[in-house]
């Protein structure tokens, strides 16, 4: 459903500036609907654990999910809620394992970011930054072998989790291996709390590109036109069988690192540069300038989605909870292969 | 006054920049006013400019860097943000920092603070003990504060000594516990202590297991069974000569401790006590660990996959039945 | 024909690519004519094409691409060049393939080759024994052939099974053991072995360890000692019943290692001992490991650093004459 | 004695084409002598485990080592006798430690080109490649704290090495800090038996340098001159106060990867190009045309040198091995702490 709704207007008289823009919207709005309700849970000591929060990001992250389609490879990260609900994750998902429902991905085994669906090509991240980048060239490779055509493999990072090792590896192992990859890193200025300059020492980010053997493409992340068409350029060039290709984005985390915390190491004039405008706002504006949707077509579409929201959180907390006496407490995927430990 | 765990490391922080010139911090958003992602830091960037550092997402190099910086003289103390994310420094502590001395001579006098142990809602990734994994390899210490007044002498510690010091200080214990005044002077790193004394069973355990053990203690009290309590402070030097001194008190010997099952600072003292004291044991020594599988990030799940009091006291009525 | 320990591997490795279209190898240096620092794989590129790869210096992005491999269906082998270089993959073994089991119920069957364990003059970061880090860990099936046999047979289960596999291919028998011929069939993963049966005594080890205990008694038998040696071929799981059994017929139980002596194998066999057949032994458990330093690169310091005939039955007797 | 020997000529008629030429040269021949001398001892069985060769590399080896000075860090690695000869260690440290007398600096503990002397400057590397480069970070973080002036680290590393995330991290980091560091990176070709296809995926390693914001430096390994002016230069920039320094310099590895190694995965037609040309050949034939030095001359040096070599050689095998009862097995610095395990 997410993928096809584009609400209709009898207003509509000019063309989106992309095919995709209204749908993008409307993943953004439902991301911002819903995070702003996962704050306010959290806030009143509902949730289970930290709340992280992609404010800032949607259209960099609508754009990443909206690129993809069926059968390729997706590893999201912290600020990728709206990724996700583009590839087409059910905001059932992310509910429950915000509310601890058994019920949702991960059955209240792990928490809120590190939810995924594997068996649909949405990889569940661990948390050590970087360490999925090389398990999405794994999953290509697998693809390739077995004669699968047209994927793509897309992973996110934050411009801190570039400085990892596990990045580099897989970044440069991607590209050894040629296989139709795409890295989305997004510098929102702040890696939790340190800012760029205690972080790497290139001059832009993109930089990396060439240094890996990727096409190098720098988007502006508050700008959800170009957005989908850098990223969904990137991935075609991709999927065409060109080289891996590296987009970065450049925005403002427009909210704390989770929601615990209050972002006050972001200078004051940061929030004043172009790059931290708030997307889903700029896209709103657009959309009612050039008279894609009225005012009155955005609110109905806000209280359609607040619905959908408040119909997830609800099943979600009416879930029942997981019981450590239902749990079968195996890591095992092999019974026969359990350590009988006294 | 009252002074948290937290602030015991806080405050022993202060005292060794003030003191020691050689001491810098170094890790990731303990910098500036933020002071790290649980306060360890807050105040000391302000008051000691330069030696308070953010580094990079960079594990393994941050380090790289501090093993650097103690050949040259200096005494760095590295923050993990998470204990967990030490995987990724694993190589440099055990293949560099802990092979220093033995292959040049050269002291490694640095200390890796790693934020351990389980919470509620930290999931697989931010809950990790991972005492047993450094304490295998040659060529460091391992300590485990279990209380306020160790976190902080521990610490002034770990920085004096000229060996690498893995610092397991228990997230769990940050906000729990509190102290009426910072220690004078304390027992060195490397000796255990016995916290309760009994005469029925050792419960020998570490970090935040201490005080579930302590708990379980008073309530067999009621009951009329007199458990000692040791807590082994460092899991590496392991003072077995205290644990065998209370085994040989009490006949029997529970090991506790919040890590994974397989082998760990548990089995390391059992194949201790059994080694020396076989004869001082009336029962089979036994152990309570976490469970086998990875660490669940619900609450109802994760209180049952640590140890608890109802498992401890469970394994403890069992020995003493024997 | 006469096979080694090495042409097991590369054999078992033939048969796999053979067999099974999902398998393919991945690790440094194994491609081409060159076949390995090893040469355990020599052969194999030409007949299988793209199917033996040559990785980047990655061993991290090495084990990550096996995961992500794993999980559309493959059966990756990674072999390490030396295990001692798989601290760099640690963190994508304990973390990614180690929790996806639990975390997702998609299974993960990797098979990781470790080429662990001491050689004369390979000094601190081409000898070690690795097993005890991963076997920590939940998740992970860690095996340790000590046969030419067992290295056949159960690189092949361990290609098998649906959850991650660390193969402990000791690099000392690789050259020194020989067969007559390949297995048809055999123990399953998780099964010890009594390689030699006794009376007076049970050595519990693994890998290379086993030959050293078997010379041992030998010696012994000449003495009139009948020593029982169990291998325990997977240390995790760990086979306890059998260790269990043997100890009941000996009373005695020495566990020999050749890892670093803190935990580890040689602690867990004694603690699962101990809490479950303390009243089964006659003396004290007994442990022989490696000593508590890097692993030194002269021969001379070499030999001694590692359990041998000497130390081994030095502990032995001290257990017998109890 | 090394940093200052210049073969005294009449027939010298031009100035040679750096300063530091003729000592080069010394460094390179010494460092071939001795090489050759290892071989030799390897394939008689002399020697306790591997032998590994800096062949094709000395000129680049021995200007990395000339380029520093006194109070700088060097860690040098696999192929640097040459740079290790010329940042000044004695002969008597490799013969040691590779014929396994327990007077080296490893006294019998460490092996081969795991030797170093970090009380002067020159770390003792770990296997692990990657692994040394933020180490010297750290050293260079201590003498600015310490105040002191005008230092330089350098590291030098394999194109193969660079794949590691240790590498990525410790060269990120090290911007960050803005140390004065030096990378020297050789490619030589191969990682092992690994040639650079299946290594990365950039189309030169120099790519490298804009991506964490170093001068990026590329030389032609096999001819001195470049080497000592290049590598000299990225020194003196970076002691100046400079961006960190990367040089990337191209040979080809004339050796195996061991003396274990016969090379045979290396084309034959590579061996035409010319980065494969040898070096100390170059060198020698350059000194001859322009008569710096006569043939005469060279040979003489060539028999001072082969004495020394055979002296380090003597002396290092009729020293006492180590022995195990005489070892202390102690990995710690402080007895105290030494675990009592039973
Ligand atoms: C290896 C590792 N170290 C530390 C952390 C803790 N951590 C989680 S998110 C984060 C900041 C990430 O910053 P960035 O990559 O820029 O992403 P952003 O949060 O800005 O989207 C840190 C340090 C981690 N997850 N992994
Ligand atoms: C992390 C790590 N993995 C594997 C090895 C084993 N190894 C030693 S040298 C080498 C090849 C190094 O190639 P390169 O960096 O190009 O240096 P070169 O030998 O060509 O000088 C390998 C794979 C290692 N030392 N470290
Ligand atoms: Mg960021
Ligand atoms: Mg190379």
């Amino acid at each position: 459903m997410l993928q096809t709704a584009e609400p209709e207007s009898k207003n509509k008289t000019k063309t989106p500036p992309h095919p995709k823009y209204l749908e993008a919207f409307r993943v953004m709005l439902q991301t911002r609907i819903f995070e702003d309700k996962l704050g306010a849970l959290y806030r009143g000591g509902m949730i289970v654990g930290g709340v992280y929060l992609g404010r800032g990001q949607e259209a960099v992250s609508t754009a990443c999910g909206l690129s993809l389609r069926k059968g390729d490879i997706f590893a999201p990260l912290i600020r990728d809620q709206a990724g996700r609900a583009a590839f087409g994750e059910p905001l059932l998902d992310p509910a429950r394992t915000y509310l601890g429902s058994k019920m949702g991905p991960m059955r209240g085994r792990d928490g809120n970011i590190h939810r995924g669906r594997p068996q649909s090509g949405q990889l569940a991240m661990i948390s050590h930054l970087g360490a999925m980048i090389p398990v999405v060239v794994g999953t290509l490779m697998a693809k390739r072998w077995r004669g699968e055509k047209d994927f793509v493999g897309m992973a996110t990072i934050g411009e801190g989790g570039m400085q990892t090792g596990a990045s580099h590896e897989g970044i440069n192992i991607a590209a050894v291996e040629k296989v139709p990859f795409v890295l989305v890193a997004t510098n929102n200025r702040f890696a939790y709390s340190t800012p760029n300059d205690r972080q790497f020492g290139c001059v832009d980010l993109i930089d990396r590109a060439a240094a890996y053997g990727y096409d190098g493409h720098t988007v502006d992340g508050t700008d959800l036109t170009a957005c989908l068409e850098v990223i969904g350029n990137a991935v075609e060039r991709a999927r065409a069988g060109g080289a891996p290709q590296m987009v970065v984005a450049n925005v403002l985390r427009l909210a704390g690192h989770g929601e615990h915390d209050d972002a006050s190491y972001v200078p004051p004039e940061m929030r004043g540069e172009s790059y931290a405008r708030d997307s889903v706002k700029v896209a709103e504006e657009l959309i009612l300038e050039q008279e894609l949707m009225t005012a009155d077509e955005i609110r109905q579409l806000r209280e359609e989605i607040a619905a959908e929201v408040n119909d997830a959180i609800n099943t979600a907390q009416t879930d029942p909870s997981p019981r450590a006496s239902e749990d079968d407490w195996r890591a095992m995927a092999q019974i026969d292969l359990v350590d009988q430990l006294s | 006054m009252s002074i948290t765990y937290l602030e015991a490391i806080r405050e022993a922080q202060a005292r060794l920049l003030r003191e020691d010139d050689r001491v810098y911090i170094y890790g990731q958003d303990i910098a500036g006013k933020f002071g790290g992602a649980f306060k360890a830091t807050k105040g000391l960037p302000e008051q000691f400019p330069g030696r308070v550092l953010n580094s990079p997402i960079s594990e393994d190099a941050m380090v790289g860097t501090a093993i650097g910086a103690a050949i040259e003289g200096m005494r760095p103390i590295v923050e993990m943000q998470f204990a967990d994310f030490s995987s990724i420094a694993l190589n440099q502590i055990l293949n560099n920092a802990g092979t220093m001395f033995y292959r040049t001579q050269i002291p490694c006098p640095i200390t890796v603070r790693l934020p351990s142990g389980g919470t509620k809602g930290s999931g697989p990734f931010h809950s990790q003990s991972m005492e047993g994994l450094y304490a295998h390899y040659p060529g460091l210490v391992v300590v485990t504060p279990a209380t306020v007044e160790d976190a902080y002498s521990m610490l002034i510690e770990a920085v004096a000594i000229d060996d690498p010091v893995i610092y397991c200080e228990h997230k769990y214990l940050y906000y729990h516990l509190k102290a009426e005044a910072l220690p004078q002077e304390n027992l060195p790193i490397g000796k255990a202590r016995v916290v309760r004394p009994g005469r029925d069973l050792s419960i020998v355990t570490y970090s935040a297991m201490v005080h579930e053990a302590l708990a379980v203690a008073n309530e067999f009290s009621a009951d009329g069974f007199e458990i000692e309590v040791v807590d082994l402070r460092s899991v590496k030097p392991l003072d077995t000569a205290t644990v065998l001194a209370s085994v040989a008190r009490t006949g029997r010997l529970l090991c506790v401790g919040e890590a994974f099952p397989w082998g760990g600072v548990t089995a390391e003292v059992i194949a201790r006590v059994t080694a020396e004291g076989f004869h001082l044991l009336d029962a089979a020594p036994q152990r309570v660990n976490a469970k086998d599988t990875p660490i669940p990030y619900h609450p109802n799940l994760w209180s049952e996959h640590r140890p608890n009091k109802a498992s401890i006291a469970a394994k403890a009525r069992q020995i003493l039945s024997e």
